[in-house]
């Protein structure tokens, strides 16, 4: 399996090299986004700024309630912003009326967490793969049915499944289909939101490596949304980490193995259980609980539960910037250079 | 192992919770107060749609005795005029005279058949819920076995006889040919008997059907598999974990069905010669007798105003789950 | 030593309007005082009914206990009555579910929960369970438990109820704990205290704990020994360490090439397994895995292997430790045979 | 280790048709309401109060017509007879045939109760459905308008509105349904909201599906269910309400019969000892409310997501 | 700490529980007081149906306030159960020769039910209270056969009141004498002097507390009974009045009245032994009763007529043949017989029986108007409709109110049209009120209505259908009849008047701009061991002479 990044020039994501190096496919700056629960605001997104390039998979970690599935849902515009800009190819998407997003939507697609219920239960796999096509009118008869299986079989499955129904599917199979219908119109852009985090083990690395396969092939750019890092490591790029809304820590993959630099980052990496019994690893536990969004710890969202917290992180929210080439954090261990 | 000494966000929730609680209340209340002024409004109105005059006789009356009629009850007034008026007596809580009785007022009518109608409603209340919540939670139990189809069967006819029906056979039966209980009106606690079976049990029916499938549902839950594994009693199971959360969506419509069971016994109540506001209501209807109905529809729909507002409560208050907070919308 | 409790050609079957499934086809295992083992499997595999099976939990109908034995310390666990279950449930063995929000009862306080078990089982005031269930809540890490005693669980954190669940298990020290996937629910720190708690309680109480898990990473974490179960069956079962070195059943095998490693080379791709697992409704009537299988032989898919000792310490149901198996595939992809 | 000899050696040849089975099915497919149609079979009770629903539909169009009776023509020499072979019901007090006068009666009831069912349905999910898909100051506004007309006592309303109106059968519909959506509006605004955040309708959404279509491809069919039974339930609603009606004098205009109508009419009877007359109505009624009652819980349980799988 | 809530919650049930129970231990002690009587006194326990709407003579309407009234009040005059009108408060009476003016002399021990004398003032006071405008009284009409009484009740200026009230014309000349002055010759005058609104009114007592009437407590009475309870819309309690001249002729203690709206309820209170006296009777009862020689019936004659209405402004309504047609193809005979079953007799002129003529009763001196003729009605609805330009009878509805008697008649009638003149009829019902006022309105082709005299004479029927009169609600005008009926009203020849009359009604079968229907009767059970119940034609069975033998 070949990596595509391989062979690329290297991107470097500071201000000034950026204008002569490729342009990034989605530029996200300062995407916020806040929910109203009565009368309180619920900070589910605060200020994401980072950039996807063509081609390429950025990861997004983060635990639950982190918002990571509200950021690639804003994204897109399936949830309308607070605040902030996403570019796409240029174009800023939150300014564009309903028709110009119309047409945009092709581009961009969405595949879903849960296989159970991503799919209209009422619906043939032939309906559910060419609800695309009707949507947009683009394909018709026999030439929609021939896509639709040419789909089906570029995710592995026979064109007899067609006329059944969600139900009749395993997990990993009704995953696929989602991901048939989110290729249906050759879209650039897919955020993958948690694809396979309701899915059985075996099956994990059958989407995983459909994915990758998929993105080879079509030369498709994916948001990959997960929990835990372990899967992240395997189809990303880049991952960025969140927590609490904001961003943590964004770095090459291998990079953020490697060497990570903020102390929710090692957590977080310390506490995947790894399927190898010989091996005693040193883990890092964190204290208590993830705080509500609602009221988020002042300072450093972090410092709560942060085994490194110091006074400053209290009163101080810490700057985003970029500690090493390549590798930002907002932490205040590290000053610009500092490492 | 240690935890932060930080109270947690659900401990936050709680003291937001007491404060808007009291600011949800006022609300609510503003919010009733409201409600029933459109009623008092829509009643008004159908009223003045609704085609007779409350003192017509066969056969008809002499102009002038009409006229004389309608200025002491105020009718020759414009209509805006008499809503005023009786916005404003309502504020007193004055509901007016009856425009048929002399003897009494409608607040007398309210005051002597409330309680009557109050009485019947809430013994049927509790004939109800005991023995809807018993057939409910026998038929749960026992799923799909005998004890099941005999207690929804038994359940199943109190939803399918109208309730005259019942009312004429019971006094048929077990009055005039077995005399075993009073025919009717309203004196000692035997003649209550009949006119509450007769009541009870459409409800009856009811909380047992909903009482099963909550209770149905709630033997599923994981909660009781964990009580199962703590080595408890299967009965201990049921009474102490299962019945109690299986209530709950018993108690939700327990304010709408008091108010149907205190304001929906008039056929009852007609039947068995009760003198409660559901009789008094039926008969003010076809009497004409405006400031009758307009008094009962007022009255009823403050009560049931004011239940709907009880359950909340209630709810909120047996179900710790409930927060206000999650409910601003 | 005599095992704490053996379980012994398990059959479990849930008859349903369309048919009947059998969940469990076969189980065997054994578990020693003190000792963890993992049962793991994918969704669906009868993992978690065998767990409940042995508390007799499961309710019947649907479920049939259709062959099989089930000891507990020398006590036939299938036929013993509802009222010996009763005082061996919570006292003996407890068990502790995947989702504590749903497994813990929203009208009932904390303590209230965990003081049930005690006054239930031991013949104590309830004053004096109240002082066990402060202590309980205080052992299993809950802050301030004088005061959580009288929170509803809503009051909790995902994190906290699962550590109250854990309390309201081991009330009573019982000698066994079935967890079933207790970490599954949960973020991935939080799993990483849940996990250090109950090992720390292990070592405390000496309970045996058959830990119920999909993630092969807490099993090598946790286990002392592991049985995989596939469609019903336990497919293989051994010491945790030489398993996953040398896993002896190809379903073994692939789960294990399909979870990404993290300190493995992340361009190394995984090799999942093909296809979907098999309806218990018509399980088939050789090898369960037959279909997915990459050393599939024709007597699979007619005959059904048994589970048999292949190395020391170790036991797997494959035709390929048969004599006139042909082995060379396995071999060639450095699989360890013993004989 | 011990193999049982019968063995031969080309039975351990490596397969590799195996894969072929990996991705099938192997078992037929059942779309989501035949599988809820096989669910519903299973439960005889539910399936008695289908037959008995088909049978009273049935015997509400041919039964006026299966004698020579018609159900107004009166012969005093013939009044109050019991179920004779002329007769089948007997006759009324006027002489009227009460067999040819039930099958009217059904008619009559059957058609309130489907026709305020289906103004219930139609307003509700209209209503319902705005509210839910507008969101916000829309819902608001809408949901607050639909408590307060539910803060007024439903039989109350019914009969100031029927008093208001004229005699007749749509009266007594349109008074029915005046309140009467609303639980049907409450309960599609609960569905849609539901839905509106299913992940099939985001899909749709990412998608760039119009409303309509999620409408029409994704909410109503997903919402069916649930309405289903309700209506099941409003139906009998419906009836019983008519009953308590005609009990009070505003049913439907003589010589016109509804079975609430012919209940009441026979309550006197019961003091001369003609019970029949009464049976006749007051078993037609709970008939129907039994089945409308068995098959709508039926349906609710067949339709049930928790006890699919 | 709180305790468990739900432990609250079954405490809140159980609170609920005693409030029922304490409501019932209220019950109770009513129940067993009234028991508890039972051996000793003799009670008589009826239905009076309703709550009355006024028990104050003055503002007093309809039966189930007069029936109250008729044992509580006594008027000038009474009535023997033979019908005849005899001496109550007034010993004797003298009549001027233009019939004008009478005058009424009050027995000496007449006293009301606290003491007090009854005295000619309260006679004055009570009928001038009736008629003044702020009483709004519905039967205020009533006195109009007094000089000046119209014109002080439809007074709209309070500043007339004064002068108005003092021309009507009654006077007490002093404590015992009552000067009554007439607007017109009105020779059943003494027939009126026994209806309730020309019952006295204890003065004293009314000033003192106009809102007497109200309770129990205040009331104060002449008549044989006193109201001793008033459980309002539930039951009243009348006992036997201590101060009544006649007091030994009456045997009941007690009189219990219930008030049950349900008639069929009613009736099986009376069969479980419940009740005394059943009255009204189910229909189907009715019917069961008049062909059985049950010993516990009685069904007597009752001044009352049941008729249609036509509206005699619409075509082709306005065409007498036309109305002829309708009434004449309806047989009254299998009506009363097998719909109405309480014994009724068919109307085929418009007098009840019972109303004495100068010699003999007046309906049996008319005998039967018209005949009952399906084949003429048909040729009779032909030319009339060709006299009106139709070819057929357009479509028509017949307007009822409520009740199932109506209904069941309505259909019946709409059948017999059907059949024998071949015209299809709607039927739509509406209440009560409602339908006064879509007749007076003219918004109707033919409504149901029944009239019951408020005196025994013919006049009370005759003078319905003079033009314009406020209760001719089938507009129908002929000035010859009116001419008629004044002639009878201005005289007080009873020939000349029983002539006159003869003739108005002999114009009004002529004509049929009302079709009749059937005279009522008056059906009822009262349980063998009370004796002495009776009925006059115009009034609810009266039981103050009645007494309980067991």
């Amino acid at each position: 399996m070949i990596v595509r990044l391989e062979g690329k020039p290297i991107r470097v994501r500071g201000e000034r090299l950026e204008k002569e190096e490729q342009t990034p496919l989605l530029r996200i700056k300062n995407l916020t986004k806040h929910f109203t629960v009565g009368k309180q605001k619920l900070k589910a997104v605060e200020g994401l700024t980072f950039d996807i390039y063509p081609g390429e998979t950025l990861g997004l970690v983060g635990e639950s309630g982190c918002g990571k599935s509200t950021a690639g849902r804003t994204m897109i515009r399936l949830l309308e912003p607070t605040k902030g800009e996403v570019h796409y190819n240029g174009i800023q998407l939150f300014s564009l009326s309903g028709r110009e997003m119309m047409k945009i939507r092709r581009e961009i697609q969405m595949i879903f967490q849960d296989p159970y219920a991503s799919l209209n239960p009422r619906m043939t796999v032939e309906e559910i793969i060419g609800e695309p096509f009707a949507i947009h009118g683009t394909l018709r008869g026999k030439k929609k049915r021939e896509r639709i299986k040419e789909l089906l079989g570029l995710v592995g499955l026979q064109p007899e499944h067609m006329s059944r129904f969600p139900h009749e599917f395993s997990g990993g199979q009704r995953q696929r289909i989602g991901i048939a219908r989110a290729l249906a119109l050759e879209p650039k852009f897919i955020v993958c939101d948690e694809p396979i985090s309701a899915l059985d083990v075996s099956i994990q690395a059958q989407v995983v490596n459909l994915l990758k396969e998929l993105q080879q092939k079509m030369g498709l750019t994916y948001l990959f949304i997960a929990h835990d890092l372990s899967m992240v490591k395997y189809i990303s790029d880049r991952v960025l980490v969140m927590y609490l809304g904001h961003m943590v820590e964004l770095t090459d993959s291998a990079n953020l193995y490697d060497n990570p630099l903020h102390p929710y980052t090692k957590a977080l990496l310390s506490a995947v259980p790894i399927p190898e019994p010989e091996v005693k690893r040193e883990r890092i536990i964190l204290k208590g609980d993830v705080p509500s969004p609602i009221n988020p710890p002042s300072g450093c969202v972090f410092r709560t539960r942060c085994p490194e917290a110091m006074d400053i992180c209290a009163q101080v929210k810490p700057a985003w910037q970029e500690v090493m080439p390549n590798h930002f954090t907002a932490c205040h261990l590290y000053r610009q250079g500092d490492v | 192992m240690d935890l932060s000494s930080e109270p947690s966000s659900s401990e936050k929730k709680q003291t937001l919770g007491v404060i808007s609680m009291w600011k949800y209340t006022f609300k609510r209340f503003l919010w009733a107060i409201a409600t029933l002024w459109v009623i008092i409004t829509v009643t008004f109105i159908i009223m003045k749609a609704i085609p007779g005059d409350p003192f017509a006789k066969d056969g008809g009356l002499p102009e002038t005795v009409q006229k004389n009629l309608h200025r002491h009850y105020n009718l020759d007034k414009p209509e805006i005029v008499q809503y005023g008026l009786y916005l404003k007596s309502i504020l007193q809580f004055d509901f007016g005279p009856s425009m048929k009785h002399r003897s009494i007022t409608v607040n007398d009518y309210i005051k002597k058949g409330f309680p009557i109608s109050l009485h019947l409603g809430l013994q049927a209340l509790i004939f109800a819920i005991s023995f809807g919540l018993i057939l409910g939670v026998v038929a749960a139990l026992y799923r799909n076995k005998w004890p099941d189809y005999a207690s929804m069967v038994i359940a199943i006819i109190g939803v399918s006889v109208p309730s005259f029906v019942l009312a004429t056979f019971l006094i048929n039966y077990v009055a005039v040919q077995w005399n075993l209980l009073p025919v009717a009106t309203w004196q000692s606690w035997s003649h209550t008997i009949l006119p509450t079976i007769s009541l009870a049990m459409m409800p009856l029916a009811y909380i047992a059907r909903l009482m099963r499938s909550s209770m149905l549902e709630v033997m599923n839950q994981d909660y009781i598999l964990t009580a199962k594994a703590k080595g408890l009693k299967q009965s201990t199971i049921i009474i102490k974990h299962a019945i109690r959360n299986a209530i709950l969506p018993v108690v939700t419509v327990l304010g709408i069905l008091t108010t149907n069971l205190v304001t929906g016994s008039f056929i009852v109540e007609y039947i068995f010669g009760i003198p409660g506001m559901g009789e008094m209501f039926v008969t003010s209807i076809f009497n004409r007798d405006y400031s009758v109905i307009l008094g009962s529809t007022v009255f009823y729909s403050a009560i049931l105003i004011f239940l709907i507002f009880i359950v909340d409560v209630a709810y909120t208050w047996i179900d710790p789950r409930i927060k206000i907070t999650e409910e601003g919308s | 030593m005599e095992p704490l409790l053996e379980v012994e050609d398990l059959h479990v079957s849930f008859k349903t309007y369309a048919g009947t499934v059998k969940a469990v086809q076969g189980v065997n295992f054994a578990i020693r005082e003190g000792e963890t083992l993992g049962i793991v499997g994918e969704s669906g595999c009868g993992k978690s009914a065998t767990a409940k099976a042995i508390m007799k939990l499961l309710p019947s109908p649907p479920a049939q206990y259709e062959r099989g034995l089930i000891r507990f310390q020398g006590k036939d666990v299938l036929k013993a009555s509802e009222k010996e279950m009763q005082s061996i449930r919570g006292k003996q063995i407890s068990m502790i579910f995947q989702d504590p929000m749903t497994s813990l009862n929203p009208t009932s306080k904390i303590g209230k929960q965990i003081m049930e078990a005690i006054v239930k089982h031991e013949n104590i005031s309830m004053k004096e369970a109240r002082q066990r269930a402060l202590r309980m809540l205080e052992l299993v890490g809950i802050p301030q438990p004088e005061k959580r005693i009288d929170q509803y669980p809503h009051e909790y954190s995902g994190g906290m109820r699962q550590r109250a669940m854990i309390a309201i298990a081991l009330a009573c020290r019982p000698k066994l704990l079935i967890a079933d996937e207790p970490t599954t629910a949960l973020d991935v720190t939080i799993q990483a205290q849940m996990l250090e708690l109950m090992k720390s309680i292990q070592e405390k109480m000496g309970t045996a704990i058959i830990l119920i898990t999909h993630d092969l990473g807490v099993v090598a974490e946790m286990c002392d020994r592991v049985a995989v179960m596939y469609a019903g069956q336990v497919v293989e079962t051994g010491r945790v360490k030489p398993l996953f070195k040398h896993p002896q059943h190809p379903y073994t095998r692939g789960l294990l090439k399909s979870v990404p490693r993290l300190d493995a080379n992340r361009k190394a791709p995984l090799q999942p397994i093909v296809g979907s697992p098999p309806d218990l409704f018509e399980p088939p009537q050789g090898c369960a895995f037959y279909p997915r299988c990459s050393y599939a032989m024709r007597i699979c898919k007619d005959y059904a292997p048994k589970l048999e000792k292949t190395r020391e310490g170790q036991y797997a149901s494959c035709w390929l430790h048969h004599p006139l198996a042909d082995k060379t595939k396995w071999l060639k992809e450095g699989m360890a045979v013993d004989r | 280790m011990e193999r049982e000899t019968a063995f031969k050696k080309e039975m351990f040849v490596r397969d590799e048709t195996n894969r072929q089975e990996a991705e099938k099915i192997s078992r037929p497919s059942v779309s989501y309401w035949s599988d809820a149609w096989g669910r519903l079979k299973e439960n005889r009770l539910a399936m008695t109060g289908l037959l008995i629903i088909v049978l009273l539909l049935i015997m509400a169009i041919i039964g006026p017509h299966l004698n020579e009776y018609s159900y107004y023509e009166q012969d005093f020499a013939k009044k109050n007879l019991p179920p004779n072979a002329e007769h089948w019901f007997g006759t009324d007090a006027a002489g009227r045939d009460l067999f040819t006068r039930a099958w009217h009666g059904a008619r009559i009831s059957l058609f309130i109760g489907f026709m305020a069912a289906l103004i219930d349905f139609v307003i509700g999910v209209l209503y319902g459905g705005i509210s839910a898909l507008r969101g916000g100051r829309t819902d608001h506004v809408m949901m607050r308008i639909a408590e307060i007309l539910y803060a007024i006592p439903y039989m109350l309303m019914v009969i100031l509105i029927m008093i208001a109106m004229k005699r007749g059968i749509w009266p007594i519909i349109v008074a029915m349904t005046i309140t009467g959506w609303i639980p049907m509006a409450r309960l599609v605004r609960g569905q849609v909201l539901q839905l509106k955040e299913s992940e099939f309708v985001q899909a749709a959404l990412a998608m760039g599906a119009k409303m309509g279509w999620i409408l029409r491809k994704h909410m109503i069919p997903n919402t069916f269910g649930p309405i289903l039974v309700n209506i099941t339930l409003t139906v009998p609603t419906a009836i019983f309400a008519e009953a308590t009606l005609s009990f009070l004098g505003l049913g439907v205009p003589a010589p016109q019969a509804s079975w609430g109508t012919l209940a009441s009419d026979a309550l006197g009877s019961i003091l001369v000892g003609n019970f029949y007359q009464l049976f006749v109505p007051a078993i037609l009624i709970s008939l129907t409310m039994f089945a409308f009652n068995v098959f709508g819980d039926g349906l609710r349980d067949a339709l049930d997501p928790r006890l699919r799988k | 700490m709180k305790e468990s809530k739900f432990s609250l919650l079954s405490a809140f049930l159980i609170a609920l529980l005693a409030l029922a129970g304490c409501f019932s231990g209220d019950a109770e002690q009513a129940g067993s007081e009234e028991n508890a009587g039972d051996g000793e006194k003799k009670v008589l326990r009826i239905n009076n149906s309703s709550e009355p709407g006024s028990l104050h003579p003055g503002t007093a309407q309809g039966a189930h306030d007069s029936w109250v009234l008729e044992h509580a009040f006594e008027g000038l005059t009474k009535k023997t159960p033979e019908g005849e009108i005899v001496d109550g408060m007034a010993e004797k009476w003298e009549v001027s020769d233009d019939g004008l003016t009478w005058t009424f002399y009050l027995k000496d021990d007449v006293r009301w039910s606290n003491g007090d004398p009854v005295t000619a003032e309260d006679f004055e006071y009570a009928w001038k209270y009736a008629l003044h405008p702020e009483t709004a009284s519905q039967y205020a009409y009533q006195l109009y056969y007094l000089e000046g009484a119209k014109e002080f009740n439809s007074a709209e200026n309070e500043a007339d009141y004064a002068e108005l009230e003092e021309n009507v014309g009654v006077k007490a000349i002093d404590g015992k004498t009552l000067e009554v002055k007439l607007a017109e010759p009105t020779p059943y005058f003494l027939d009126l002097t026994s209806f309730y609104t020309y019952y006295p009114v204890n003065k004293k007592v009314q000033e003192e507390n106009p809102d007497w009437a109200l309770e129990a407590e205040t009331y104060v009475s002449n008549g044989a009974f006193k109201l001793t309870d008033w459980k309002h819309k539930e039951s009243m309690t009348l006992k036997k009045n201590e101060h009544y001249y006649d007091k030994d002729n009456i045997h009941l203690d007690e009189v219990y009245m219930v008030m049950i709206e349900d008639e069929n309820t009613a009736w099986q209170m009376y069969q479980a032994d419940e009740l005394d006296l059943a009255y009204p009777l189910p229909n189907d009862v009715q019917g069961e009763l008049v062909n059985s020689d049950n010993e516990e019936f009685y069904n007597e004659p009752e001044l009352a007529l049941y008729y249609y209405n036509l509206n005699n402004e619409k075509p082709p309504f306005n065409n007498s043949k036309v109305r002829k047609a309708l009434s004449m193809a309806i047989d009254r005979q299998t009506l009363v017989e097998h719909v109405v079953q309480g014994g009724q007799k068919p109307a085929l002129s418009i007098i009840p029986p019972g109303v004495p003529d100068v010699n003999g009763d007046f309906q049996e001196n008319s005998g039967d108007l018209f005949e009952e003729d399906a084949e003429e009605a048909k040729k009779l609805l032909e030319e009339g409709l060709a006299e009106e330009g139709m070819d057929e009878m357009p479509q028509f509805t017949i307007l009822y109110n409520t009740l199932e008697a109506h209904k069941k008649i309505a259909e019946a009638i709409q059948e017999m049209w059907r059949k024998n003149l071949g015209i299809e009829v709607e039927l739509e019902n509406v209440e009560f009120q409602v339908k006064i006022d879509r007749e007076q309105a003219g918004d109707y082709d033919i409504s149901r209505a029944g009239w019951i005299g408020d005196y025994v004479d013919p006049m009370t029927f005759l003078d319905l259908w003079v033009t314009d009169g406020p209760h001719n609600d089938a507009n129908w005008s002929n000035a010859e009849y009116d001419e008629l009926i004044k002639l009878a009203k201005s005289t007080m020849d009873q020939e000349k008047r029983m002539e006159a009359m003869h003739k108005a009604e002999e114009m009004l079968i002529d004509e049929m701009p009302i079709i009749p229907i059937y005279f009522y009767t008056k059906p009822f059970t009262v349980k063998p061991h009370v004796k002495g119940v009776f009925a006059p034609i115009d009034r609810y069975p009266q039981f103050i002479y009645a007494d309980i033998e067991k």
